[in-house]
């Protein structure tokens, strides 16, 4: 199958993966699009409440979109939001392939839902992308962070960080989201392997600093055991910080990902903890995706169906380097992997038939 | 027969013309920002994608007509509860034969109405807060039966969601709900609705059996709610628990925008319906423009503006009629 | 005349709670005669036609008609019986022909219009007078009409046993005859038909047998020829609430020369009506008589500001300036002084889920407020406590709910209401509908100490004998104008009812020789 | 709600002696007794003063949400809106402040704007009746989809704002606010004086009276001059500052503006007011009631926390719980008793 054909230090990446994620290989091999540049893209997003996603579109509309107009790739961005109703997004999405876009991104979506939809995308020429989660549709390509492989991590590192022992609060993401259920079950997973550390508690921070915040400061609050660490998603740990803060508890170790607030508590705070991780920086994986796009686009042949990333750990002179000294625990921001260490060229070509640089297409 | 004197009361009826209005609009503006809709596929996939909200639309009509203001919450919960049954314990343990998938969606909704139909009866509580309590128990129900989305739909419900064809099964689904419907339009329940609906002491006294009339009402809109569900399962070829709430404040609000009494007496499916597909057509019609970021939000800003313009409409035209 | 038992019932008791609305009733319908049920308010007439329908049932005894048990209405479909309630029971929101056909088939058969058209529009035609649209909505029709929707609804079942109970109260004599005659009608059928009525001379008319309530007791049942007043007052009343109050009322003088309190010019009940003026001596007691529909209800709500007149003016003497000032709206009346009490207590009078004392008053916080609208709750228990005192109202705890009282007290409260505000001027909209003579003497008593103290009075009544020794003038409306004031001696009987029928002065009114003209 | 089933009601409670008035309050208290037993046996740390802090902390913001909801229901209305304000509030207030407006002026612009869009939806849906609470819902989202295009107006984000949260307003709200030195978060204070001053407002004022009044029966207020459209138009007012508190407020205890905080409270306050013992149809109950049912509610779903029942669960067993709760005391007569 797909992943079979890529180099062995890839392939590495894909032994710890959540089991519905689809490996096989992308039905997009010999795609051809319509027609041929520039393109008009349909960015079919099913939420905008969080930091996480205004990131990512801005890097669609104030990066990645200028510089594929200027390279005449692309020619506009069609941008819907769907308020988490699948029915919405699956209207949309139909209506931007009956508009006649070329390509379709979608935004960490239901698993299955958009199945049918994609299907009938895929019929009328229009490939769809899953950015930051997986679909389970064969006619998509799912590009994100391996959020198993993730959650493994970041659970093995925070049981060494509590010492192998203790209790552990799981803040999860939106339970029934791919990337969200990919972390957790692997987490969980992997603490299961320290029979001392329990979870003591489970709650969703639907990647919203606010709600993460209210909902551990409920939990907290009207559970008074001991909690020696807290695992939570990226893109919510700065609620999960303040939580604590509020709480009046001693800090314990909380695993960050990549949120500039929490990591500046961490800079001013360098004792608190050893490592932080790149699970899912919203520019970096938008820019990953889009790259996959326009090269499946210019018929670079994908070879597989999903484009998984290990998480990277970050130190804290990464922070040091991102931020400075006096920065802002309120900041919206993201410290991410620089702009080619998250996707660099040269692997991404090994994950295609006929790679070339997708910004310099050869013209056709 | 759709005599001349029911075609008269259609026309007549007032309530109608707002969300007859209101559609025609609709209509001419989507087809002023792009023809995409007036296509097989455009159309195909509008019901598609219509079909679970105008179900559950019809689901509360009836019970909406029997009076008490008898809105009913659990609706959306409901749907989603045969969704995710379905999905679940059926599919889950194998059974994918439609004949049971159909009937159990079906049976379901009509079992669990009766059951709150009954309540409403012999215990008496006002029927707002028995389906208010409903709506609480379904969706939490949910969630416990099927933790996150997932799941597949039966296979030969697959290409029910590919949504190529205007006669796909779902417009089947659609239509089943139409035929029952037009069936007991034709039948003595429908007046007897109605008179419940309009004044539940007259209706008693003159010899209507009330009760059994709100029982059929409730089940009937079970019935609906079952199709509904299938529709949504097509839709969505898979389970998800989440979505059902959602559906009940729309499905009151295409109510509502389909010229419907909450309390009782006046509304109809085609009102409903039109109600329901108007709904769809504004957020179809929102879906053009192009709003970037703030789609969303001017999205619902527009929609909530709609919703306030065609209520204010509806009283003044009602109120004309009054006056009249 | 059939002597087939049609209706028995055998010693039935119903009680609600407390009260013991029927205690020992027994009674007998044959087919074929027309059979009144004759009683005081809140007697257990209402009641018994209820049990009668299977709306309620009875506590004990036992019920038969037609010599089946009857359980519910669905039962007394069934077996031919149809009841007309008191209350005129219409859907708005419903076609005309529906309203006519509920509830006469089962939950499902399919409906067949087409004959039933026909009979519909021919049986509303003959009842209303002229044709009626079946397709429009019952909600579009005036009162009158809704009335007959009502009737025409139980007559068109033909049933075997018929209820009206109080249904022409609210019809006019040409309506009325046009009853009388589908009475006749079912009756020679060999139908029978129960009225429960107030009025007399309508009973004398067309009843074959007239069996007499009291508090619950059916009291006795009274042939053809022994239907007389006197007989049925006799049988009604218990002797010692029987002797005159016309006594008590003599001794006022008359009042009618006194400046003018309040004085209403140019208008007319609606828009065709001819118009006429209006005034209001200081201290009198002026009645206001006409049967349905004749404009006296729209002219005393036009007075107490609750609609406007069409076109004319309402002015009322201001008692701090001596001025006469325009009331167009409540706002006016209340800074007039200007009360109102509804006899649609139930519908404009109590709030059911208050107290006792918080219905008295609230009529009277307006008056006692402070900064912010804050009331001054010190002034009201002694104010509650003299409106109690005064009415004789009888209450258990203050803080009990309004609906735990009689009917009767309950209407005490609400002129209680009114006069807890120190008024100039009450009026009252048929205050006395549903109260029992006990109540009413209390409740004249109380107006005439009222008006003997300067205070004026307008009384709407719909009996005439409420008139009679106790208001100093009648404005008798016909035609939706004031058609005739009469004074003195005119306070009677016979030139009151002749006025409501648009009559000249000396005509009386006699059913039957309406009838034969 | 809706009017016409106001005559139900009345025979609801008829013949009602002084226990029988007080039943939804005695049953209330009850209740809540039973529950904080359960609560003290079953879950070791239920009855200790952090968790009584955070019980009330969670029931005072709940509390002030279900004023205007309670106010709606005394005249047989619904305010669907309440979560939208408090959405908005909750955006809108921090970036006012980050556009440079002093917080006391931006915390009033907030309050006004929520007493503009409850004025608004009480002078729009007093005609509606059975139809007002979608009338409310339209402009709720009217209103929340205006804010948030205001605040994404040169930011990425409508759904959340950042900025910093005054210390003060973090104070008021938080956990571990402090109240004049004591250990609790001072809106637990602002609710207890609001609750009182509410209760008192309703039974001595001529606006507490002529709610009821309007609620108890529309025509015989009017006949008492009592306007039914003002007090449609106030209570709605109150509703929507309320909200728009209780959105400003959540900013100092979640740290930061989400527009989604006001979800939660769209039934909950539905079912406080409905535990609490308010008829949805008008005219009987008061805020004293809702405190009683916020206070069930809040008390049971922290009890059912403890037992380790997960949302879902918790949120079926609430359900569950309503109707037995209604039936002991608000059932409707039978229509045969109607007629
Ligand atoms: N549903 C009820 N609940 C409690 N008491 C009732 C009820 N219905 C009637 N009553 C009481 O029973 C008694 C008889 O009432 P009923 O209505 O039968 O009188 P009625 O003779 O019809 O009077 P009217 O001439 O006013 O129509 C009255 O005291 C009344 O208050
Ligand atoms: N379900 C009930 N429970 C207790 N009391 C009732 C009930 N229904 C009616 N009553 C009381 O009975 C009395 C009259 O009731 P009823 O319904 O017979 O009045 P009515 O005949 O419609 O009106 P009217 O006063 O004109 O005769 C009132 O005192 C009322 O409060
Ligand atoms: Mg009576
Ligand atoms: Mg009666």
């Amino acid at each position: 199958d797909g992943v079979d054909q890529l180099p062995a230090s890839e392939r590495t990446i894909y032994e710890v993966v959540d089991p519905q994620v689809p490996l096989g290989a992308s039905a997009y091999k010999d795609f051809k699009p319509k027609k041929g540049p520039p393109w008009k893209i349909g960015y079919a997003s099913s939420y905008a409440g969080n930091t996480w996603r205004a990131a990512a579109l801005d890097a669609v509309m104030n990066d990645l979109l200028p510089r594929s107009k200027e390279a005449g790739l692309v020619s506009e961005v069609v941008v819907t939001q769907s308020d988490l109703k699948d029915a919405v997004q699956i209207q949309q999405m139909r209506q931007m392939v009956d508009d006649g876009v070329d390509a379709i991104i979608i935004c960490c979506s239901n698993v299955t839902a958009l199945n049918q939809t994609i299907e009938y995308a895929y019929k009328a020429g229009v490939p769809v992308f899953s950015f930051s989660g997986y679909v389970t549709s064969p006619y998509a390509i799912n590009g994100a962070a391996n959020h198993a492989q993730g959650g493994g991590e970041m659970a093995t590192w925070l049981a060494d960080k509590i010492g192998k022992k203790g209790n552990v609060l799981l803040v999860s993401g939106i339970p029934g989201f791919a990337s969200s259920d990919s972390f957790d079950k692997a987490a969980k997973d992997a603490l299961a392997k320290y029979p001392d550390i329990t979870i003591v508690g489970e709650v969703a921070g639907k990647w919203t600093d606010q709600v993460a915040q209210v909902e551990v400061q409920k939990f907290l609050a009207t559970n008074p055991t001991e909690v020696d660490g807290i695992l939570t998603q990226g893109a919510q740990e700065n609620g999960v910080l303040n939580a604590m803060l509020q709480s009046g508890r001693d800090m314990v170790p909380i695993t960050l990902g990549g949120e500039a607030s929490a990591a500046c508590y961490w800079r001013q705070n360098p004792e608190w903890i050893d490592a932080g991780f790149h699970i899912w920086p919203p520019r970096r994986e938008m820019q990953q995706m889009w790259e996959i796009m326009l090269r499946t686009l210019e018929g670079q042949g994908p070879k597989v169906q999903s484009f998984l990333r290990p998480v990277l750990p970050f130190t804290i002179d990464e922070v040091r380097a991102a931020i400075p000294e006096d920065c802002d625990v309120n900041s919206t921001d993201f410290v991410e992997p620089k702009a080619d260490g998250w996707f660099p060229s040269a692997i991404a070509d090994q994950y295609f038939e006929r790679p070339a640089d997708p910004w310099k297409p050869v013209a056709q | 027969m759709m005599s001349a004197t029911a075609f008269r009361q259609v026309t007549q009826d007032r309530s109608l013309f707002v969300p007859a209005g209101l559609f025609l609009v609709l209509l001419c503006a989507v087809a002023f920002r792009g023809q995409g809709l007036f296509t097989n596929n455009g159309l195909a996939g509008a019901i598609l994608v219509a079909t679970p909200l105008i179900l559950t639309t019809l689901a509360i009509t009836p019970i909406v007509m029997a009076g008490r203001g008898a809105v009913d919450l659990s609706v959306g919960p409901l749907m989603g509860f045969v969704n995710v049954t379905l999905i679940t314990w059926l599919v889950g343990n194998g059974i994918t034969h439609p004949v049971a998938v159909i009937a159990w969606a079906v049976g379901l909704g009509a079992a669990f109405q009766l059951v709150q139909a009954l309540v409403i009866i012999y215990v008496r509580v006002a029927p707002i807060i028995v389906t208010l309590s409903g709506f609480l128990v379904l969706s939490g129900v949910n969630l416990m039966v099927m933790s996150r989305p997932g799941g597949v739909a039966p296979d030969w419900m697959l290409s029910w969601g590919a949504g190529t064809s205007v006669f796909s099964p779902v417009l089947l689904l659609l239509l089943g709900a139409f035929a029952i419907w037009g069936v007991l339009r034709g039948t003595m329940f429908y007046r007897n609705l109605r008179m419940t609906g309009a004044d539940e002491r007259m209706a008693y006294t003159s010899g209507v059996q009330v009760d059994v009339v709100r029982i059929i009402a409730h089940m009937v809109g079970g019935v609906f709610a079952g199709l509904a569900a299938l529709s949504y399962t097509a839709l969505i070829s898979s389970g998800d628990p989440t979505q059902g709430s959602t559906y009940t404040l729309q499905a009151v609000t295409a109510l509502v925008l389909g010229g419907a009494s909450l309390s009782g007496g006046r509304g109809g499916a085609l009102g409903s319906t039109l109600g329901a597909i108007n709904m769809f057509l504004i957020s179809y019609l929102l879906s053009t423009f192009n709003f970037g970021t703030v789609s969303g939000f001017v999205t619902q800003m527009a929609f909530g503006l709609i919703l306030v313009g065609s209520l204010l409409v509806n009283v003044f035209v009602i109120s004309r009629r009054t006056v009249a | 005349m059939g002597s087939e038992i049609t209706v028995r019932m055998i010693d039935v008791a119903k009680a609600f709670g407390e009260t013991k609305a029927l205690k020992k009733c027994d009674f007998e319908a044959r087919a074929g005669e027309v059979h009144a049920i004759v009683g005081e308010n809140g007697s257990g007439k209402s009641t018994m036609a209820k049990i009668m329908s299977g709306v309620l049932h009875p506590d004990t005894g036992k019920v038969t008609i037609l010599g089946e048990k009857v359980a519910s209405p669905v039962d007394a479909k069934r077996v031919g019986l149809t009841t007309i309630f008191q209350e005129v029971l219409v859907a708005d929101e419903a076609s005309v022909f529906d309203n006519l056909y509920v509830g006469r088939d089962g939950v499902f058969r399919s409906q067949s219009t087409g004959d039933r058209r026909a009979e519909a529009a021919e049986i509303l035609a003959r009842l209303v007078g002229k044709s009626v649209d079946l397709d429009q909505l019952a909600g579009s029709l005036p009162l009158s009409i809704k009335q007959w929707i009502v009737i025409a609804r139980a007559i068109l079942r033909r049933p075997q046993v018929l209820i009206l109970d109080e249904s022409s109260a609210a019809l006019d004599l040409d309506s009325t005859l046009r009853l009388h005659a589908e009475i006749d009608r079912l009756r020679a059928e060999g139908a029978t038909i129960l009225i429960v009525t107030h009025r007399i001379a309508e009973l004398v008319r067309i009843a074959d047998r007239a069996t007499i309530l009291r508090d619950g007791i059916t009291v006795g049942t009274l042939g053809k020829d022994e239907i007389t007043e006197e007989n049925l007052l006799s049988m009604m009343t218990p002797a010692d609430r029987r002797a005159s109050d016309a006594t008590e009322y003599a001794s006022r003088k008359k009042a009618l020369s006194a400046p003018l309190i309040l004085t209403a010019t140019g208008l007319a009940a609606h828009g065709s009506a001819r118009l006429f003026d209006f005034d209001l001596p200081k201290g009198s007691i002026v009645g206001v008589a006409g049967l349905d529909g004749q404009g006296q209800d729209a002219f005393i709500r036009a007075l107490a500001g609750i609609i406007q007149p069409f076109g004319g003016d309402v002015k009322v003497r201001s008692v701090d300036t001596d001025k006469m000032f325009a009331l167009r709206s409540l706002d006016d009346a209340a800074t007039l002084g200007v009360s109102y009490v509804s006899g649609d207590r139930k519908r404009e009078g109590i709030f059911p889920q208050q107290s006792i004392f918080e219905n008295l008053a609230i009529g009277v916080y307006r008056k006692t407020l402070g900064p912010l609208g804050v009331i001054r709750k010190p002034t009201l228990k002694p104010m509650f406590k003299r409106e109690v005192d005064r009415l004789r109202i009888k209450i258990g705890s203050p803080s009990n709910r309004i609906t735990s009282l009689s009917g009767g007290n309950q209407q005490k409260v609400l002129i209680g209401r009114a006069f807890v505000n120190d008024p100039q001027v009450i009026l009252l909209n048929d205050p006395a509908r549903g109260v029992d003579l006990g109540t009413k003497r209390d409740l004249y008593r109380e107006l005439r100490l009222f008006a003997e103290k300067g205070g004026s009075v307008i009384y709407l009544s719909s009996e005439i004998e409420e008139f009679i020794g106790f208001a100093d003038r009648v404005d008798v409306f016909f035609g939706g104008t004031l058609f005739r004031s009469l004074t003195g001696e005119e306070i009677a009987e016979a030139p009151i009812l002749a006025a409501m029928f648009g009559k000249s002065r000396d005509a009386s009114v006699d059913f039957d020789l309406e009838r034969t003209a | 709600m809706i009017s016409t089933v106001l005559n139900t009601e009345i025979g609801a409670t008829r013949g009602a002696s002084p226990l029988r008035k007080h039943k939804s309050i005695s049953i209330g208290f009850c209740l809540l007794a039973c529950l904080l037993i359960l609560g003290a046996l079953l879950v070791p740390g239920f009855v200790s003063p952090q968790n009584a802090r955070s019980i009330l902390l969670l029931a005072a913001f709940l509390g002030l949400a279900s004023v205007g909801q309670t106010l709606c229901a005394l005249v047989g209305a619904l305010d669907l809106s309440i979560p939208y304000i408090i959405g908005g509030a909750n955006i809108l207030l921090p970036s006012l402040m980050v556009a440079g407006l002093p917080a006391p002026v931006a915390m009033i612009v907030v309050l006004l704007l929520g007493i503009l869009v409850g004025a608004s939806n009480g002078a729009l849906s007093f005609r509606l009746q059975g139809q007002a609470l979608i009338m409310s819902l339209g402009l709720g989202f009217a209103a929340v989809g205006a804010v948030q295009i205001y605040t994404s107006l040169g930011s990425q984000f409508g759904g959340t704002v950042f900025a910093p949260v005054p210390g003060w307003l973090r104070n008021l709200s938080a956990f571990n606010g402090k109240f004049f030195g004591l250990p609790f978060p001072p809106v637990i204070v602002i609710w207890a004086v609001i609750a009182a001053a509410l209760g008192w407002i309703m039974h001595n004022t001529w606006f507490g009276r002529s709610l009821y009044a309007v609620g108890g029966s529309r025509t015989a207020a009017a006949r008492l001059g009592i306007s039914e459209f003002k007090i449609w138009t106030v209570i709605h007012s109150i509703s929507g500052a309320m909200s728009a508190l209780t959105g400003m407020l959540l900013l100092g205890f979640s740290g930061g503006g989400f527009v989604g905080v006001g979800d939660p409270y769209l039934f909950t306050t539905v079912a406080a007011v409905v535990i609490g013992g308010t008829s949805l149809l008008g005219g009987a109950g008061g805020y004293g009631a809702t405190v009683l049912g916020v206070l069930v509610l809040t008390v049971l779903t922290s009890l059912l926390v403890g037992l380790g029942l997960s949302f879902p669960a918790q949120q079926a067993v609430v359900g569950l719980l309503i109707v037995p709760m209604v039936a002991i005391y608000a059932r409707s007569p039978h229509i045969r008793n109607q007629i």
